[in-house]
């Protein structure tokens, strides 16, 4: 036989939408060869609810439910994202309460997307009681939230001005119940899954990301750090009221493999767990007197203008580019999502690994496809 | 840490005429206003110069400015002058750690930019989704295709001013 | 070789560590529970269904202006001088007839957004969250009391009542008129901008 | 035992089914019914969740009504898929974990086939189930479905490596390749069995045995556990990856097939460790019947032991897989040709050695 009409040719694999580790309605088409991964295009967009469109016909206040569905697993973080961009496009200064019990929110709700993300890290790999132990914990921290605004998942809490709610009253008490509770769980945690040998082979050494790569990339968030640069806007970028905090700002030190690998992704997540209990519990005692409702405005009409404003959520830089004609409703509004960046760079991260290694990747990136789509 | 106005003195010394101006009437954000054929030039010099090192896009946004004018000349025909499309960049040096804001307008008729993607590889998916939204087609852009609407999206761009919600799509009913 | 060793024990050690947490959960009690049989109270502030009680609305569509996702869709008719529409529990004394009040709960989205406007607070989240429907139709949920023929009846009645007062109005500007027609006419102007 | 049955029937053949085969399916399927519960109650457990809990007392009958589920569902087969092979695979994959089960010693009066080759016969049919799983996922024409079966062919074939040699070890220190025989060997007390040396008599050697059978056994476990695609070797059909590997296109009763010889695999596999290393049926600490004076007692004690051993190691294949992540599918090998086999060998010539003293 001729040795031209001996073809091979490239497996193509459609990996989702509907597939039990996309994180969610996201379509991978794989070339393979064998097992082996040539390219991954990521085809997104299924789960486009047009935010931005949506954005245009509502006033500032009616937005607030719209950004609880970007990224759904850290709805407060959203919230406050938006609620800080508009209060600087504003210049409205919020009490101190309010700063207070935001941090917490945001702290609290840092640390449940967190867990989010490790148990169905844990999933993708293929152990599943890490998971059920992290949901467990979230549904706790969930709890207080819902005690708080009455919402489990998509709060409309944190307001332009302001909070819909002040704080229950026993939540300072049941907050510094779960600190308590929450610190030996990540130890669990860390025993059953970051350092088994198994989990570390899988994911140390696996979709390494290197730093200058990331900085092109635009990649935010834990990815960013795990490749080794202490950057979190909390510190770098202060908002809010977190230079007053002390923690650290863990950064991946290649421990188990090479600095930006999928196993770094994972720790920096784990330890800026605990990180968030110490701010938490530093803020939980410092929360001053006050009237969460003082500083909300009547009508919320932005003066004529535009604001790029951006925090840091649990996945990364999560920006509001506002542009205000002046009216009650934003002339236009662009939502800078983290795991839509974070998302792009999988192609690059992912060659030459092999199809399970792509899961691992995928999760180790920890998007959310609420808020890639939008 | 160098401030905007100081950037924009020094890009237009260098690029001169490809640096239109410097909106500052805005009350948080300003902006270099850049030729959109010389953007990529201008961004690789942000991005290289040593005093500058902007080396993360932090955002890159379509807008439709919606500044559709109708007119009517002396002999009472309607002229209509066409509105812009701008692109935000939102550059930010990790360095550094100082930040500046581009902006470029193109007309509708002829929205074209050229792409940044080559400099900040996240400018990728942002650019992508600026065409998809808007219409704006990025010159020299290795994949640009619709990115969040079906690829046989054949309504025209989305988050234009001037968008009609299609009645059918593939023969299913747009609105519910 | 050394490697070798400690790949093979770290394999077996780390498995025995996980074994050991797994196993000392087999002895915790379960954290969930039996859902329909056992349900966890809700917190006070928990945002579910919505309820309005239609005896306190005064019909100022303050909810259906908040409300992000237009779910609230209130109709309202003027209730004539004569009517006795009765105070709200505030005391607030009501002017019109809610002749429809539906909410399409289906597409609410729990925000609690029309809650904080209402000046009368008879809109509010209850802690109701089983009310799936077989019909989507049945998710429409209409609190208005009136019956439609009802509401037809306040339609022509306030008709009839405009109708009437307009007529009223008509013949006293044509006396007013007839009367005026010695006086000095006024700006016309000045009349147009009120009635704007 | 088959001179009595055939006696009664007058034919060999309806002597065997009725002898061995029937009881077998018979002890099979309640099993399978309770193992399948028990992995969703350990697992639930382990995880802090209840479980089934509605279909009975405790979801005690939750399996049955699973299985009437699936009897009822319809049987697609997709267009594309090759029809024969599609339908024929999940009873292939059922009929290689069934046959294993002849050669197994339940008790000392009951075994399916008291064959003198009993190990190796168990070794050669399981790895029938092979064929059923590459057939499924070619079959199946699926992606999937076919990198599941690719990866499981070249799983179960390379773990049959160091199980063999672990086989070879005990085989080598027994002198026997029967099952029956081997149990017998280790009867009586714990002391006697294999793990703790027993196949090497009493003395300094036993004593010297014990580290190098506890290696042996913990290969054996792993490699088995391997066969039986469990975690965390169950990379064929790696939910994560693969979707549901070979069996991503079945539904129905042919799932139902599947999933039946998945865990009477789990049995089968923990008998062999249990034969081989823990006394087969033989009690631990001596029997009832003998002190008590009932001979008819020491046999169904037998059973009773048997039973619970083997029910523990399946036990611990649940354990394990609720603790463990995945490999990936070169780890697995990795695993296998790196370290099972020459750990397998090394252990081997140390025990050859031993015995030689």
């Amino acid at each position: 036989m001729e040795t031209k009409t001996l073809k091979t040719e490239e497996l193509i694999l459609n990996m989702g939408p509907q597939h039990p580790s996309t994180h969610g309605v996201l379509r991978l088409e794989l070339e393979l060869e064998g097992e082996l991964i040539v390219n991954v295009k990521p085809h997104i967009g299924y789960l486009h609810r047009c935010f931005e469109k949506h954005a245009e016909a509502m006033t500032y206040p009616q937005v607030v439910p719209y950004t609880d569905r970007m990224d759904y697993l850290a709805s407060m973080s959203n919230n406050l994202g938006y609620a800080i961009a508009v209060e600087r496009l504003m210049g409205i200064k919020v009490p101190e309460r309010v700063e207070y019990i935001r941090v917490i929110m945001a702290e609290l709700q840092r640390i449940a997307s967190h867990l989010v993300a490790l148990g169905t890290y844990g999933v993708d790999i293929g152990a599943f009681t890490p998971f059920l132990y992290c949901f467990r914990d979230r549904e706790k921290i969930l709890s207080l939230f819902e005690m708080t605004c009455g919402a489990r998942l998509l709060y409309n809490y944190i307001w332009v001005g302001g909070l819909s709610h002040d704080i229950h009253p026993d939540f300072v008490r049941l907050t510094k119940e779960f600190v308590e509770y929450f610190r030996p769980k990540i130890v669990e945690l860390n025993e059953l899954l970051s350092f088994n040998k198994i989990f570390i082979e899988r994911t140390a050494n696996i979709g390494i990301l290197p730093l200058d790569t990331a900085i092109n990339y635009g990649v935010t968030g834990p990815m960013l750090r795990a490749s080794g640069l202490k950057w979190d806007l909390r510190k770098n970028d202060p908002y809010s009221i977190y230079d007053r905090f002390d923690f650290d700002i863990p950064v991946g030190e290649g421990e188990k493999g090479t600095v930006g690998d999928s196993w770094d992704r994972y720790f920096v997540r784990v330890q800026e767990m605990e990180q968030s209990l110490r701010i938490v519990e530093q803020a939980i005692d410092q929360i001053p007197e006050g009237n969460v409702h003082e500083a909300v405005p009547k009508r919320v009409k932005p003066p004529k203008g535009s604001i790029y404003s951006r925090v840091e959520n649990p996945k990364g830089e999560l920006g509001f580019f506002i542009i205000s004609d002046g009216s009650v409703n934003p002339f236009r509004m662009k939502v800078r999502g983290p795991s839509f960046v974070n998302l792009s760079v999988l192609n690059e991260i992912s060659k030459g690994h092999l199809v399970a290694d792509l899961i691992a990747i995928l999760g180790s990136t920890d998007i959310v496809l609420g808020e890639v789509d939008r | 840490m160098m401030k905007p106005e100081e950037i924009f003195e020094l890009l237009k010394q260098k690029f001169d005429d490809k640096i239109i101006g410097f909106e500052n009437e805005l009350p948080v954000d300003s902006y270099i206003v850049v030729n959109p054929l010389a953007i990529k030039e201008v961004s690789k010099f942000l991005r290289d110069n040593e005093q500058l090192k902007f080396d993360s896009l932090m955002c890159l946004s379509g807008v439709d400015d919606a500044n559709e004018k109708k007119t009517k000349d002396e002999e009472g025909n309607e002229v209509i002058e066409k509105g812009t499309l701008s692109v935000y960049y939102h550059l930010h040096s990790i360095e550094l750690g100082h930040k500046v804001n581009l902006k470029v307008s193109v007309s509708v008729d002829n929205p074209n930019v050229e792409s940044v993607e080559s400099i900040w590889r996240t400018a990728d998916w942002h650019e992508r989704e600026a065409y998809d939204m808007f219409g704006i087609v990025f010159l020299n852009h290795p994949d640009l295709r619709r990115i969040l609407m079906p690829e046989d999206w054949e309504a025209g761009h989305p988050l234009r001013k001037d968008y009609k919600n299609p009645e059918f799509y593939n023969g299913m009913r747009v609105p519910y | 070789m050394k490697k070798y060793l400690k790949n093979t024990w770290d394999g077996i050690w780390t498995v025995l560590i996980g074994m050991k947490v797994t196993f000392k959960h087999l002895f915790v009690p379960a954290v969930t529970i039996q859902y329909p049989d056992v349900k966890l109270p809700l917190p006070e502030r928990a945002r579910n269904r919505l309820y309005v009680n239609i005896d306190d609305c005064i019909g100022c569509l303050q909810c259906e202006r908040a409300c992000p996702v237009d779910c609230i869709h209130i109709d309202t008719v003027k209730g004539l001088p004569t009517d006795d529409l009765g105070t709200t529990s505030n005391g607030k004394k009501k002017a019109l007839w809610v002749t429809k009040f539906e909410i399409d709960i289906a597409k609410c989205c729990y925000c609690s957004l029309c809650v904080y406007p209402c000046p009368t607070e008879c809109i509010y989240m209850t802690d109701v969250y089983e009310f799936s429907e077989y019909k989507r139709q049945d998710l429409i949920y209409n609190f208005s009391t009136l019956t439609p023929n009802e509401v037809e009846q306040k339609k022509i009645n306030y008709e009839k009542f405009m109708a009437e007062k307009a007529a009223a109005k008509a013949k006293a500007a044509a006396e007013k008129a007839a009367a005026a027609k010695a006086k000095p006419p006024v700006d016309p102007n000045k009349n147009n901008q009120k009635s704007e | 035992m088959y001179d009595i049955l055939t006696n009664i029937f007058g034919n060999q053949i309806v002597a065997y089914i009725i002898g061995a085969a029937l009881p077998l399916f018979v002890w099979i399927l309640p099993f399978v019914l309770f193992a399948v519960l028990g992995e969703r109650k350990v697992s639930a457990h382990m995880q802090d969740r209840l479980g089934p809990m509605r279909v009975g007392y405790h979801g005690i009958l939750q399996t049955v009504a699973d299985l009437l589920k699936l009897l009822q569902k319809e049987d697609i087969v997709t267009p594309a898929a090759d029809r024969k092979l599609f339908n024929l695979a999940p009873y292939i994959v059922f009929l290689g974990s069934y046959a294993a089960f002849a050669a197994i010693p339940f008790s000392s009066i009951y075994i399916g086939s008291g064959i003198e080759v009993g190990i190796f016969y168990i070794l050669a049919v399981s790895s029938f189930v092979v064929v059923g799983i590459l057939m499924g996922g070619w079959a199946s024409d699926n992606k999937y479905s076919l990198l599941g079966a690719m990866r499981s062919a070249a799983q179960i074939v390379s773990y049959e490596i160091p199980t063999a040699i672990v086989v070879l070890t005990l085989v080598m220190l027994t002198g026997t390749l029967n099952l029956n025989t081997i149990s017998q060997q280790q009867t009586a007390y714990f002391w006697n069995w294999n793990i703790l040396g027993g196949a090497a008599g009493s003395g300094i050697t036993q004593i010297l045995l014990i580290p190098f059978m506890v290696i042996a056994f913990v290969i054996l476990f792993i490699s088995t556990l391997a066969e039986v695609n469990r975690t965390p070797f169950d990379i064929p059909e790696a939910e994560s990856e693969l979707v549901a590997g070979f069996h991503t296109e079945y539904s129905g009763m042919k799932f139902a097939m599947f999933f039946l010889s998945e865990y009477a695999n789990m049995f089968a596999v923990s008998a062999i460790v249990v034969t081989l290393f823990f006394g087969g049926y033989q009690s631990p600490f001596g029997y009832l019947g003998n002190s008590l004076g009932i001979p008819w007692l020491i046999p169904v004690e037998q059973l009773f032991w048997f039973l619970a051993k083997g029910v523990f190691f399946v036990f611990v294949q649940m354990w394990l897989r609720w603790t463990l992540p995945r490999l990936r599918v070169d780890q697995l090998m990795t695993v296998c040709w790196k370290y099972l086999i020459p750990y397998a060998v090394f252990n081997l010539l140390i025990v050859g050695i031993i015995s030689l003293l």
